[in-house]
């Protein structure tokens, strides 16, 4: 272990513990080395910003570009220019310009992903376990294929139930105005167990997740004090 | 104009209507009555404001919204209430000593004072609005109230056949006293005129006293919320006095001023509603909330307490537990782990490629998952560097150069180079500016930064810490460039929300946490391998499933959510 | 009939059916929506937090993107101007906070547009702000973390794009016997907040959330073209279903 | 004016976005300009958060506000680290070990405390929850899952013991299924709203 890697170890080992300390409370520790921490990507960030987007995106076409290629660059010039000028207040209303531009090409791909690249591949894809020849394929699991199958459209259609929005008539002031129509709550119920399990299962990768980092964090403790102090 | 009157929910429907478009019930048999005040009543006017309205200022504006609810009863309040309220204002312009300004108010008097100009936008649409609500009122109000009312009260309409005469004196009556004559017969008519004196005349310790002090900030608004923690010390963040029901053991009178936080929080409008009977219910109410105030200013800091002692306690059995078996266990037992089919279409996927390939890796992770996402990646990259491929880099995290650097300078214990594309700073439009990227000469464009091969990559593999990044690339990849082969190295978190992708075909290929990365390991090498730390994971999980399985011995008592009190 | 000609479909349809009803909702009707317990805490929450004359904080999201629920910056910022009605832009009692660069400046603009339309931003010596704690979403966790400490807000409302981190934030608005209130468009912070919070809102009912503002919102056409779409979607898979297992499909 | 501008961009520039989907070949030169525009846009609003940003913390440390000593500390550190990024620039090993050697270890350690927390909330389930469908699935979902990804326990795939547990451990998928298809349609739906003026998210009204 070098010096410099011995003093960015002990600089880590401190903004380590003082992190972990946030486990019992907010305290001055935290709050420390959370500012230090924001600073400094907030930095970074703006270094990054500058070399990776600025630089490349606009500054570089403008000056070796072609007249053409420069000529294109006068719209995101007015764009740019208007989004920082719009942070006066005296000129707030013009960058609903800049914005609306990125509204509508952010719009238009999140219509475009959720159709073609989850609603249509996703809704497809259970229909194709229905596949008679498939489950002819493979006689010793047959079973198993036909009942994978049914539950995955029983659990799909009960998750989309448990989310419908309208909401059952009500006869009596006191009636339950959470409910669904009949036919929806009862589906519904099926897709409650399922959303659990979906919800249960995240929470179990986010823990083993986390966990993992903390793990990391001990180890590189343990790793740094035993070298500290001559172990192995 | 005669309306129907819904008997479940009260909500004021058209004559020509069948059901209730509030509540779907059905209409048959129930009598025409006529609206009660045209323009200030109805979901119309107080639920889709006018243009001329929406030009209002902000405080007439949120006047307005409060009768944005299409009930007769509540309408009539609001209508009623938002007349008054706005006499009221009006009437502050001329305020006397004992009335209640409020600061937004005060600012724009000091403004309008300091700067002749200011005034003019806000007060000349405040006297507009003035002078049209003056006009209405001339016109038609009374006389539409006053017939309305009588039709509520006469026997056998509607209303009364519908409701008992009681709930119409609690509820359908205005909310709120004016001084118009009209009004005050229908109070004494319906036995709620007061008759000591004007209860906002008086003095002495009461809550209207106090909500006024509130108000003008002599009294110290947190008085409020101690008392949300006395009342319900260790319970629910959102049971507040007011919404928590603590009010309604008082007496449905006093429930009138409790409502109305539902929809609006108007005090002006609270403190007029009070008679001599709600005054002595008020003075009692306070004296609970004094005691419960002083209960919770000493139950707080030991709520904070136990919550730090058991922090603590679950601090120290994780940590000293994590680190006592990273020093004492080395190796764990991961015979459990197999390759699961979407790990076994990763790895037939690497063993097919062929040597001087290209790949892109996406690194799209936060640089507190690196030591996962190092466990997960490290074989596949050791496989891929040693077919000699090419590899580019594009990143959507600020740090995203770093960590790849990193990443394989720590699979392969040496600095290697690769084409860096760069930054993009927002997933969607780089994985849908990669799928256009191109370029034409025609046009003239400027040449985009992002340079891609015009054969395209052998596969893409995306790095990632969150299922949703996994599904925006995976979306737009596939969507745009069906063709590509897409494959994914993800932390444990992003697992269970990607698979769909996998088995609708969309993914060649995935690995998702240490665990499947070490069968993946021990599959490529032919032999166990254990990843450091693995035992201390292990009882990392064995500790979560002890407290789930604790977890079911405890009641259910959502109103108490505090773990240190549940724990006992 | 390809699967992507489907897709088009159904956005033509949804199209269609927004319009329509669109029309339709302006003039008569209204779509019953059922009532979603956790909206109703939120309101008391916001209520119980002005009352008190605490602050609020919204964060409207980590990033401006989504994937699982691809408009839910979009959405946090359409739900913006909803949730600043006149009381809190009068009292300017409120903060709104991001963890992206992006979200900050629109919802900037969307508070001075909220002024603007009433009256002036400068008027009012306290108008609501927007902030960014810090610029990407671990150090915006940071941030926000010593927002709430040292602003002692007493009620938070997530609404967006947050992860895991969420939970830190109930936790310290827990302690301090605060609201939180959470309608986030991501899993991984609704399978997180799961076990700690009775009323978070999951999966699509995030886009009830408007129907805590007002009772006749625009979002109406929204809701019920949504429904008519679910029915749609099961309609399909049920037929192709049916097809696939007597071999025309 | 501004009003009708603003419309003309986001239905022009959507459409034209949306029509790639279907003519890429033909749009792909505009849509590559586009995208490009967009990021510059982004970075250009990423460099106004940060002075947000700044501008927060300048006004807490002279107004004295409370945090004011913190906030020192951040523009401080911001500020060498923005000098340092110039003038070693990015690529200098120095600048790369400053960045990785405080980022890893406090988002890593904030993780940690994730862990920490949610070990400690996990005990609530029922007490908060109640026992419901939903619960029940939560509930038996973590448990099993959380065994299963420990390592300890595991079958071989193709054995009936396998085929049984590949079965319950795809379970999660059904549920993620449901949720991406309904989340599918949401997204669809907002994204139509703003296409077609129906909602302005910018609430210019």
């Amino acid at each position: 272990m070098n010096l410099s890697d011995l003093a960015w170890g002990i600089i880590g080992l401190i903004l380590t513990v003082m992190v972990l300390s946030y486990a019992i409370g907010d305290n001055f520790l935290f709050r420390l080395a959370s500012h230090i921490f924001i600073g400094l990507t907030a930095g970074y960030f703006l270094v990054v910003i500058i070399h990776q987007i600025v630089w490349p995106y606009w500054v570089t076409p403008l000056a070796v570009g072609s007249w053409g290629q420069r000529a294109w660059m006068i719209i995101p010039s007015a764009l740019v220019l208007l989004l920082i000028i719009s942070q006066f207040q005296k000129f707030s209303k013009l960058g609903i310009i800049p914005v609306s531009f990125l509204i509508g090409v952010t719009t238009a791909i999140v219509i475009g992903g959720a159709v073609f690249g989850t609603l249509i591949p996703q809704i497809s894809t259970i229909v194709e376990r229905f596949e008679p020849s498939a489950w002819a394929a493979a006689p010793e699991q047959t079973g198993f294929l036909v009942l994978d199958a049914v539950v995955m459209l029983v659990g799909v259609i009960g998750v989309l139930s448990f989310f419908y929005f309208g909401r059952r008539k009500i006869e009596f002031p006191d009636d339950d105005q959470t409910k669904r129509p009949r036919f929806f709550e009862g589906l519904g119920k099926i897709g409650q167990v399922f959303i659990g399990v979906t919800l249960g299962a995240i929470f179990a990768g986010i823990f083993s997740s986390t966990l993992w980092a903390l793990i990391d964090r001990l180890s590189f403790a343990s790793d740094l004090i035993k070298g500290l102090f001559g172990g192995t | 104009m005669p309306v129907l009157i819904c008997p479940v929910c009260g909500a004021e429907n058209p004559i020509s209507g069948e059901k209730c478009l509030k509540c779907d019930a059905t209409l048959d048999g129930v009598t025409p009555l006529d609206a009660p005040v045209e323009g200030l009543s109805g979901d119309e006017s107080l639920g889709s404001p006018t243009k001329d309205e929406q030009d209002l200022p902000g405080l007439l504006q949120s006047l307005k919204d409060e009768g944005d609810i299409g009930e007769v009863e509540e309408s009539l309040q609001n209508g009623l209430a938002s007349n008054d309220d706005l006499s009221d204002i009006f009437a502050e312009k001329e305020a006397s000593d004992e009335e209640v300004v409020p600061d937004w108010l005060e600012r724009i008097r000091q403004r309008a004072k300091e700067e002749p100009d200011a005034i003019g936008d806000v007060t000349q649409k405040i006297s507009a609005a003035l002078e049209t609500i003056a006009d209405d009122k001339d016109e038609n109000k009374h006389d539409d109230f006053q017939s309305w009312i009588e039709n509520i009260r006469k026997p056998g309409s509607a209303h009364s056949e519908d409701q008992p005469a009681n709930e119409l004196k609690k509820e359908n009556l205005p909310s709120r006293l004016s001084d118009e004559d009209w009004l005050m017969r229908i109070r004494k008519a319906e036995g709620k005129l007061p008759e000591g004196p004007d209860p906002t005349e008086q003095k002495g310790n009461s809550l209207l006293q106090w909500l006024i002090a509130l108000e003008e900030g002599r009294e110290t608004p947190s008085k409020l919320g101690d008392e949300t923690s006395a009342a319900d010390e260790e319970g629910d963040e959102f049971s507040s006095p007011i919404t928590s029901g603590d009010y309604q053991v008082v007496n449905e009178q006093t429930q009138k001023i409790a409502t109305p936080f539902k929809d609006v929080l108007d005090i002006d409008r609270l403190m007029v509603d009070i008679s001599d009977e709600e005054q002595e219910q008020v003075n009692l109410f306070e004296t609970v909330v004094t005691q419960e105030n002083q209960a919770g200013q000493q139950h707080r800091p030991l709520r904070k307490i136990k919550h730090w002692i058991w922090r603590l306690v679950i601090s120290l059995i994780l940590i000293s537990g994590l680190t006592a078996s990273l020093l004492v266990w080395d190796n764990a037992d991961i015979s459990g782990a197999f390759l699961s089919p979407q790990n076994a279409a990763f790895l037939s996927w690497s063993e097919a490629r062929q040597p001087g390939g290209s790949l892109l890796f996406i690194v799209d992770f936060q640089p507190g998952y690196f030591s996962e996402i190092m466990q997960i990646s490290k074989p596949i990259l050791g496989m891929m560097l040693e077919k000699d491929m090419e590899i580019s880099l594009l990143s959507t995290t600020p740090s995203g150069e770093l960590l790849f650097e990193n990443l394989l300078a720590e699979s392969t214990g040496e600095e290697l180079a690769f084409t860096d594309l760069g930054y993009l700073p927002m997933s969607s439009l780089a994985a849908y500016g990669i799928a256009n990227h191109v370029e034409n000469e025609l046009l003239q464009t400027p040449e985009s930064p992002i340079v891609l091969p015009a054969e395209g990559y052998d596969g893409i593999l995306l790095l990632s810490d969150q299922a949703e990044d996994v599904q925006i690339w995976v979306e737009q990849l596939t969507a745009l460039m069906p063709e590509t082969q897409v494959l994914l190295l993800l932390t444990s978190q992003a697992g269970p929300l990607s698979l769909p992708y996998w088995e609708s075909g969309q993914v060649d290929g995935m690995i998702s946490g240490v665990v499947e990365a070490a069968a993946f390991e021990s599959a490529v090498s032919g032999q166990t391998v254990s990843p450091v730390g693995m035992r201390a994971y292990q009882l990392g999980s064995g500790l979560m499933v002890l407290m789930l399985l604790l977890g079911l011995t405890l009641k259910n008592r959502p109103d108490k959510d505090d773990i240190g009190e549940g724990a006992q | 009939m390809t699967w992507s000609f489907i897709g088009w479909i159904l956005i033509g349809l949804s199209a269609v059916l927004l319009i329509g009803f669109s029309f339709f909702f302006k003039n008569r009707g209204r779509y019953t929506v059922r009532e979603v317990p956790g909206i109703q805490q939120l309101l008391s929450a916001r209520a119980a937090a002005l009352e008190k004359g605490n602050k609020l904080h919204l964060g409207i999201g980590q990033r401006m993107w989504s994937g699982l629920y691809p408009g839910s910056g979009l959405y946090s910022l359409s739900i913006l101007p909803k949730y600043l009605d006149g009381e809190i832009r009068n009292s300017g009692a409120m903060r709104v906070s991001s963890g992206d660069g992006v979200l900050t400046v629109l919802a900037r603009q969307i508070i001075q547009n909220q002024y603007g339309d009433r009256y002036s931003f400068l008027l009012d010596q306290n108008p609501v702000k927007s902030d960014l704690p810090a610029p990407t979403p671990a150090s915006s966790t940071a941030g926000l973390l010593n927002l709430l400490s040292f602003e002692k807000v007493s009620s938070l409302t997530l609404v967006g794009n947050y992860g895991l981190e969420s939970v830190l934030f109930s936790e310290a608005l827990h302690t301090n016997a605060g609201a939180f209130f959470s309608a986030v468009g991501n899993l991984t912070s609704q399978a997180a907040l799961y076990p700690s919070k009775k009323d978070l809102l999951i999966g699509e009912n995030i886009f009830l959330l408007p129907v805590a503002f007002s009772g006749k919102d625009s979002a109406q056409p929204a809701w019920t073209t949504e429904d008519i779409l679910r029915i749609v979607v099961i309609f399909i898979m049920v037929a192709a279903v049916v097809l696939k297992l007597v071999g025309l499909l | 004016m501004k009003k009708i501008l603003s419309a003309i961009i986001i239905i022009a520039t959507g459409l034209l976005t949306l029509a790639g989907y279907l003519f890429r070949e033909a749009l792909s030169p505009v849509l590559a300009l586009f995208t490009d525009w967009a990021i510059l846009l982004i970075g250009i609003a990423g460099i106004l958060g940060i002075g947000y940003l700044l501008r927060m913390h300048i006004l807490r440390v002279a107004k004295k506000q409370k945090g004011n000593f913190y906030s020192i500390f951040l523009i401080i550190v911001f500020l060498l680290t923005v000098i340092s990024g110039i003038t070693l620039s990015p690529q200098s090993e120095y600048f790369k070990d400053m960045i990785l050697n405080v980022q890893i270890p406090v988002e890593a350690s904030l993780l940690g405390v994730v862990a920490i927390t949610l070990l400690y909330t996990s005990l609530r389930v029922v007490r908060i929850q109640g026992w419901t469908p939903l619960s029940i699935g939560f509930l038996s979902s973590a448990l099993i899952m959380l065994i299963l990804n420990s390592g300890l326990i595991g079958f071989k795939p193709d054995s009936l013991a396998g085929r049984i547990a590949g079965f319950i451990q795809r379970m999660p998928v059904v549920g993620a299924r449901g949720i991406l298809i309904g989340m599918a349609l949401g997204g669809l739906i907002v994204g139509l709203r703003v296409l077609l003026l129906l909602d302005r998210p910018l609430g210019e009204d």
